[in-house]
């Protein structure tokens, strides 16, 4: 009884957050609060991406931005120069990133730990660099200016409320992907490679290829998040893609926990939100926030069931559960 | 001609000579053990066979087939499996995946598949986990299917190695020291489980200390000291082979033996 | 040919500037196999530290430097005590000190904002503007003391590590944590000693590397934080030596793109030199590389 | 434990949701007659670029303060509220959509940097907002949004300053350092255009770098040194010209003058460059000791209100910013629609501290050539 109860109690769940997120622009909430809405989701597209590399397949990368920025600037350009239909420059922004992940994961797969993290690094610094001085491809520091808004079907999706639906398509669609792919034995071999590589080469995974299938899969995800990024913003520069941005990201990933894709998309959620919740400590915002992002850290460490409160919240949940069965448990007896 | 044919295989690294000439046969459905005092390179001519070092010289043919000029992963896909020394499990995955890495080289899916979850790939996972499931019940591991096998006792992780290289029906299972660290009840047990696994046809190509395991069990025995084979035979004939004794346990105990008769 | 001595000359300068830093990033990464994003900012404090006790507190120039170096030492123990200790002791994953390592970073920098300011301050330095020219290349006094300054750091240093015993109960710390306990070594205080010397050095090197440029602001910290973390790892993790020839690398691919092709594409040299050799030898040029036991 | 995790999980995400929306939705106080007129200012408070935000709310604040001791505009008292958008250009976006969002603000003075302006123009445009901006001068703004008000236009700036280096100061071969951002490189490419115009005078030289570089110019000022020009003209904030100048100093230039487009005129870079600083050149649009008495009472009230900074061309240009909205609330405009109307109507702008004259919302103003002289700003000799 106990197991399918779970089950049922979770799906439950799943269906209240899936009817919130798809009405929320319906709420009337204002249009700042939905611009963060679009960015949540952006945010979540990188830091389930990272998470794919750094958490699942355990390579850490710390110049995820640099795949963001490809996307943007790739997409923007496409539709700038070619006005080539936002769907086309998506696409071709997503395959871009990805080549340039799989190029980048060609050499750099063969190094481990510390400095591969460090290439990444490295590599992220001269997508920057090349991003601010490409001046007659990317007019550098001036930015790409009057990026069209996407068209589909007729409308034109310029509103937070109405971009809102594109970025939540590609975020379900990618989190599908990322459940199927995870769940499978592609997923498995990866989480293989994580824990012991030398095993996984004895049961016949190909670590190297598969190390940069997953770089160049989580950087093809970047690229999108880049060209949702620009056809939102309407107007980019190379100072949204620096290293500061990558670190930005593995933090909600860390956080988040890795490897765990769910943890990856609420700390999304809570360090997007974080720093508008904060608007009011002006002076004092970005203190707080690095205040906070030790403590979180500091917090996840210690063992809290130590403490008392914690273990009787725990056991006020378990109750409230219970009762949930147990009502719903006397319709379902016949089942059970 | 036996299954598995080894003939002048050499290694060395830098100056040191680990593996000189060792001509080993292993003929399908026996158990052949390799067995030699520690430091003899039994390691290294197992991690040759299974493609973790690079042969300096010597041939091997599996079923025929020379298996040469192949990366580490391709082994099991030609059908050699192997255990390790000291355990090396996927400790932050469950027994059940552990397993299932384990039969994933038998598995042809590929990337469109896995991410549409189509029907060949709604296929191939169930039989996959079937065929997981049944090797974890070989081995009496079913309850511990859902535990992360990091948590698992010592025992429970050794079997679950085994089962992990039985999942993909190899030609050849090769075991490294599986009995290593097992208390007597539980080394008595893992010699039922190996039998068992001849009978069902399996060839099996064993490293182990444990002299009553591998006499009791192998129908053929090689002995190695300092990277050179010093003697093979039935496990009688090894026994009593002077050179063994001496190999093992030094001069005087020879002497002994030879007033004594 | 002048033109190139000078080259010559300010790449050696700069080298030694990145030398400076990198000597306190490689201990720390060294021994704790931990990227330590903190230690930029430590660099930072240490600076303002020394720009406050001259100029407010006005004290004398040696004891300011001491004193601020000593200070910026237990400010490193401090900060490993409160934001990495707790992480260490539950074995939490690797990643977690580093985010942790930002969020401090984050917290200094912002701390020296509330206090300072963020404008550029002027900074005291040692024989202002004068210089010696061999032939027409001039090479100021500050230069020659930084160069001075990073040789002594790093021969003081390694003897420690390689002759003390507290030096090589850090190598054996590095190497690996729950042996060196066993073999009766307080993990603990080794690693606050790592920091106090770390951050202790980082004080030093920024205190110099503000002389030279004679300014201090918060954003010192992060411009110097990525090229040094960059030449740590080119001259190989833990290092000293590495550290130092790593740092001599970059600062000449900088300093020799800028005066010949662009000054604007300077940092992409620098990267660029960095992910070539870290993918011809993955263990960077000095590190040993480690033989995977199967 | 793991259910009871991804309940805790759930919860989180809802609240998180909810307090978003919370606290988006402040009181929608409807317009009447003596409620006060909101100005917002979004400007960089925390991060490197903090001190140009600060000159920035010091100076409106003064103008704010002046009108509402006076009793306010027919009894409205003015309101400005300053929001932090740490010179980053994603901040600055959606700090626009929040300020738009809260009917209450009828304008914005906002935005530090091109890039942050050129980011938020597009949203005030949408919601009709007008967009005062104090400092940034690049072309592209006033294209993206007809809601945005120049205060200086690079183009004019440029002119001024290449009219004093070539006449004023009278060299023929020039240099051009330039921070790598959008004021530089336009900068650049208007300054060539100038040179063209011109046979006698020569580019000899053009080098950039990058912001958060470290600051070692050594290679990039002996590269110049080898172009021999007679003056060197930078663009670029004003920690990075005191540092190139110092490092000059050591390199002996000789009687090569060095000269700054007016970013650099402050008390911070005087106490910063020190004695490398004499004899620079800087073609400014405000000058705190310019005899005419409207900037000495401007300097005036800013060295009161900023206790003791002196006033500068970041200070003036908030402050006509401020002036030009509080003519427009004179002429009763309450709405933003009202503003803008107000606004298009002015052609000739004399103001406090300086007099330009506006066609299609960009200024033409007069330059002031000024130069540090025994370690104090005076009007520029040649």
């Amino acid at each position: 009884m106990k197991i399918k109860s779970n089950r049922i109690f979770r799906k439950l769940l799943f269906c209240i957050m899936a009817c919130v997120l798809i009405s929320l622009p319906l709420l009337g909430l204002s249009n700042f609060v939905m611009r963060l809405a679009v960015f949540v989701w952006i945010y979540i597209l990188l830091a389930t991406s990272l998470n794919f590399t750094s958490g699942v397949a355990g390579q850490v990368s710390l110049g995820h931005a640099a795949f963001f920025g490809i996307g943007a600037y790739v997409s923007a350009l496409l539709s700038l120069k070619l006005e080539l239909h936002f769907l086309i420059c998506l696409a071709l922004a997503a395959a871009a990133a990805g080549v340039s992940g799989w190029l980048v994961a060609l050499p750099a797969m063969r190094l481990s730990g510390g400095y591969l993290a460090i290439v990444t690094l490295g590599f992220g610094q001269i997508v920057y660099i090349v991003l601010l001085n490409w001046i007659d491809l990317t007019r550098g520091p001036m930015g790409l200016v009057g990026i069209p808004s996407p068209v589909l079907f007729g409308i034109e999706f310029r509103k937070p409320q109405s971009y809102y639906y594109i970025a939540l398509f590609f975020c379900v669609a990618v989190l599908l992907l990322f459940k199927n792919y995870i769940g499978s034995r592609a997923g498995r071999n990866l989480m293989a490679i994580r824990d012991d590589e030398t095993a996984a080469a004895a049961m016949g995974v190909d670590i190297y290829k598969e190390k940069v299938k997953a770089f160049a899969i989580s950087s093809a995800i970047a690229g999108i998040a880049g060209s949702l990024y620009a056809h939102f913003m309407l107007f980019i520069d190379p100072s949204k893609f620096v290293g500061d941005e990558s670190t930005a990201i593995l933090s909600m990933v860390v956080l988040g926990g890795l490897g765990s894709m769910k943890g990856s998309i609420a700390a999304a959620l809570v360090l997007t939100a974080l720093p508008e919740l904060l608007r009011g400590f002006s002076r004092y915002r970005m203190l707080i926030y690095g205040i906070l992002l030790v403590a979180m850290m500091i917090t996840k460490a210690v063992d809290w069931s130590r403490y008392s409160w914690y273990d009787r919240m725990q056991q006020w949940i378990q109750r409230v559960v219970q009762a949930i069965n147990r009502k719903k448990g006397g319709w379902k007896n016949g089942a059970a | 001609m036996a299954l598995l044919e080894v003939y002048g295989l050499c290694k060395s690294f830098g100056g040191l000579a680990a593996v000189k000439d060792i001509s080993i046969m292993v003929p399908k459905g026996k158990i052949v053990s390799l067995i030699g005092p520690n430091g003899a390179g039994k390691t290294t001519v197992f991690n040759l066979l299974t493609g973790f070092y690079e042969r300096d010289s010597g041939q091997v043919l599996l079923d025929g087939a020379a298996l040469d000029k192949l990366a580490t992963h391709e082994y099991i896909q030609k059908g050699m499996s192997r255990t390790f020394q000291n355990l090396r499990l996927f400790s932050k995955m469950t027994a059940l995946e552990n397993v299932l890495v384990g039969y994933q080289s038998r598995m042809k899916c590929n990337d469109w598949n896995m991410i549409f979850h189509d029907r060949k790939y709604r296929q191939e996972e169930n039989q996959a986990r079937e065929k997981s499931r049944n090797a974890l019940a070989k081995l009496g591991l079913s309850r511990y299917e859902k535990d992360i096998c990091g948590g698992l006792p010592y025992g429970v992780q050794k079997r679950l190695e085994i089962a992990r290289a039985l999942v993909s029906d190899p030609k050849v299972l090769l075991l490294d020291e599986p009995a290593a660290g097992l208390n007597p009840n539980e080394t008595q047990e893992l010699s039922k489980l190996i039998l068992s696994l001849r009978e069902e046809g399996n060839t099996i190509f064993l490293i182990e200390h444990d002299m009553r395991l591998v006499m009791s069990i192998s129908d053929y025995v090689y002995v190695m000291d300092h990277g050179e084979l010093l003697s093979e035979g039935e496990p009688k004939q090894v026994r009593q082979d002077p050179k063994v004794i001496e190999a093992y346990f030094g001069k005087g105990r020879v002497a002994g033996a030879a007033e004594r008769k | 040919m002048q033109f190139f001595t000078q080259q010559v000359v300010s790449a050696i300068a700069l080298g030694s500037v990145y030398a400076l830093t990198a000597i306190g990033y490689s201990m720390v990464f060294g021994v704790l196999e931990l990227i330590n994003f903190s230690h930029a900012s430590v660099f930072m404090v240490g600076a303002f530290l020394y720009y406050i006790l001259t100029n407010i507190a006005a004290l004398p120039g040696l004891p300011a430097f001491l004193l601020s170096v000593l200070i910026t030492g237990f400010l490193g123990v401090a900060v490993e005590k409160i934001t990495l200790r707790p992480l260490r002791l539950n074995n939490q994953p690797k990643f977690a000190s580093l985010i942790s390592t930002i969020g401090t970073s984050i917290i200094l920098q912002n701390i020296m904002f509330l206090l300072m300011g963020s404008e550029t301050l002027p900074y005291q330095t040692l024989f202002p503007g004068q210089s010696i020219s061999l032939g027409e290349t001039r090479i100021s006094y500050m230069q020659i003391v930084i160069v001075a300054v990073s040789t002594m750091l790093l021969v003081s240093l390694s003897l420690f590590i390689k002759k003390s015993r507290a030096g090589m109960a850090m190598r054996a710390t590095a190497q690996n944590y729950d042996a060196a306990e066993l073999m009766g070594i307080s993990v603990d205080s080794v690693i606050s000693l790592t920091f106090f010397i770390g951050s202790a050095i980082a004080a030093i090197s920024g205190i110099f590397v503000c002389m030279n440029y004679q300014s201090v602001d918060i954003t010192i910290g992060t411009s110097f934080g990525l090229k040094t973390f960059a030449a740590t790892v080119l001259g190989g993790i833990g290092n000293l030596g590495g550290a130092v020839l790593g740092s001599l690398i970059i600062a000449f691919a900088e300093v020799f793109t800028a005066a010949y092709i662009n000054t604007s594409i300077r940092d992409l040299a620098a990267f660029v030199v960095l992910v070539i050799v870290l993918l011809v030898r993955p263990n960077g040029l000095l590190g040993k590389p480690v033989q995977k036991k199967v | 434990m793991k259910k009871a995790l991804s309940v805790l999980l759930c919860v989180v995400l809802v609240v998180a949701i909810c307090a978003m929306s919370g606290c988006a939705q402040q009181e929608e106080s409807t317009q009447q007659t003596n409620d006060p007129l909101y100005v917002a200012m979004a400007v960089p408070v925390t991060g490197n670029q903090a001190m140009y935000g600060e000159y920035f709310s010091t100076a409106a604040q003064i103008k704010v303060d002046e009108v509402n001791a006076a009793g306010g505009i027919n009894g409205r008292q003015i309101v400005l509220e300053v929001f932090d958008d740490r010179g980053d250009v994603a901040e600055a976006s959606n700090l626009a959509q929040k300020i738009c969002d809260d009917e209450k603000y009828i304008a914005v003075i906002g935005g530090f940097a091109s890039t942050s302006v050129l980011a938020s123009a597009p949203i005030y445009g949408e919601n009709g907002m007008p967009q005062m901006v104090p400092a940034a001068s690049h072309m592209d703004i006033t294209k993206v949004s007809d809601y945005t008000w120049l205060q200086a236009s690079v183009a004019d700036e440029m002119r001024n300053f290449f009219n004093m280096v070539v006449d004023g100061i009278g060299s023929k071969k020039i240099a051009y350092i330039y921070l790598n951002n959008d004021s530089g490189l336009s900068g650049l490419e208007l300054l060539q255009g100038f040179v063209e115009g011109r046979e006698d005078i020569e580019l000899v030289a053009a080098e950039s770098f990058n912001e958060g570089q470290v600051s070692d110019f050594t290679p990039l000022l002996s590269k110049l040194k080898q172009a021999e020009p007679e003056t060197i003209m930078i663009s670029a904030q004003y920690k990075d010209i005191a540092n190139i100048l110092k490092q000059a100093q050591q390199m002996d230039f000789g009687d090569t003058t060095f000269a700054n487009l007016g970013t650099c005129y402050s008390d911070e870079f005087l106490t910063l460059a020190g004695d490398a600083a004499e004899g620079f050149y800087v073609s400014t649009l405000y000058f705190a000791d310019n005899p005419d008495e409207g900037v000495q009472e401007f300097s005036q009230l800013f060295y009161e209100a900023s206790d003791g900074k002196t006033a500068n061309q970041f200070a003036s240009q908030a402050y006509e910013c401020m002036s030009m909205l509080v003519y427009a609330f004179e002429q009763g405009a309450t709405t933003r629609e009202e503003v803008q109307q107000a606004l298009l109507g002015i052609s000739e702008w004399d103001g406090l501290t300086c007099t330009s004259k506006y066609t299609d919302r960009v200024p033409e103003k007069e330059g002031v050539p000024i130069m540090v002289k025994d370690g104090k700003w005076a009007l520029a000799e040649y």
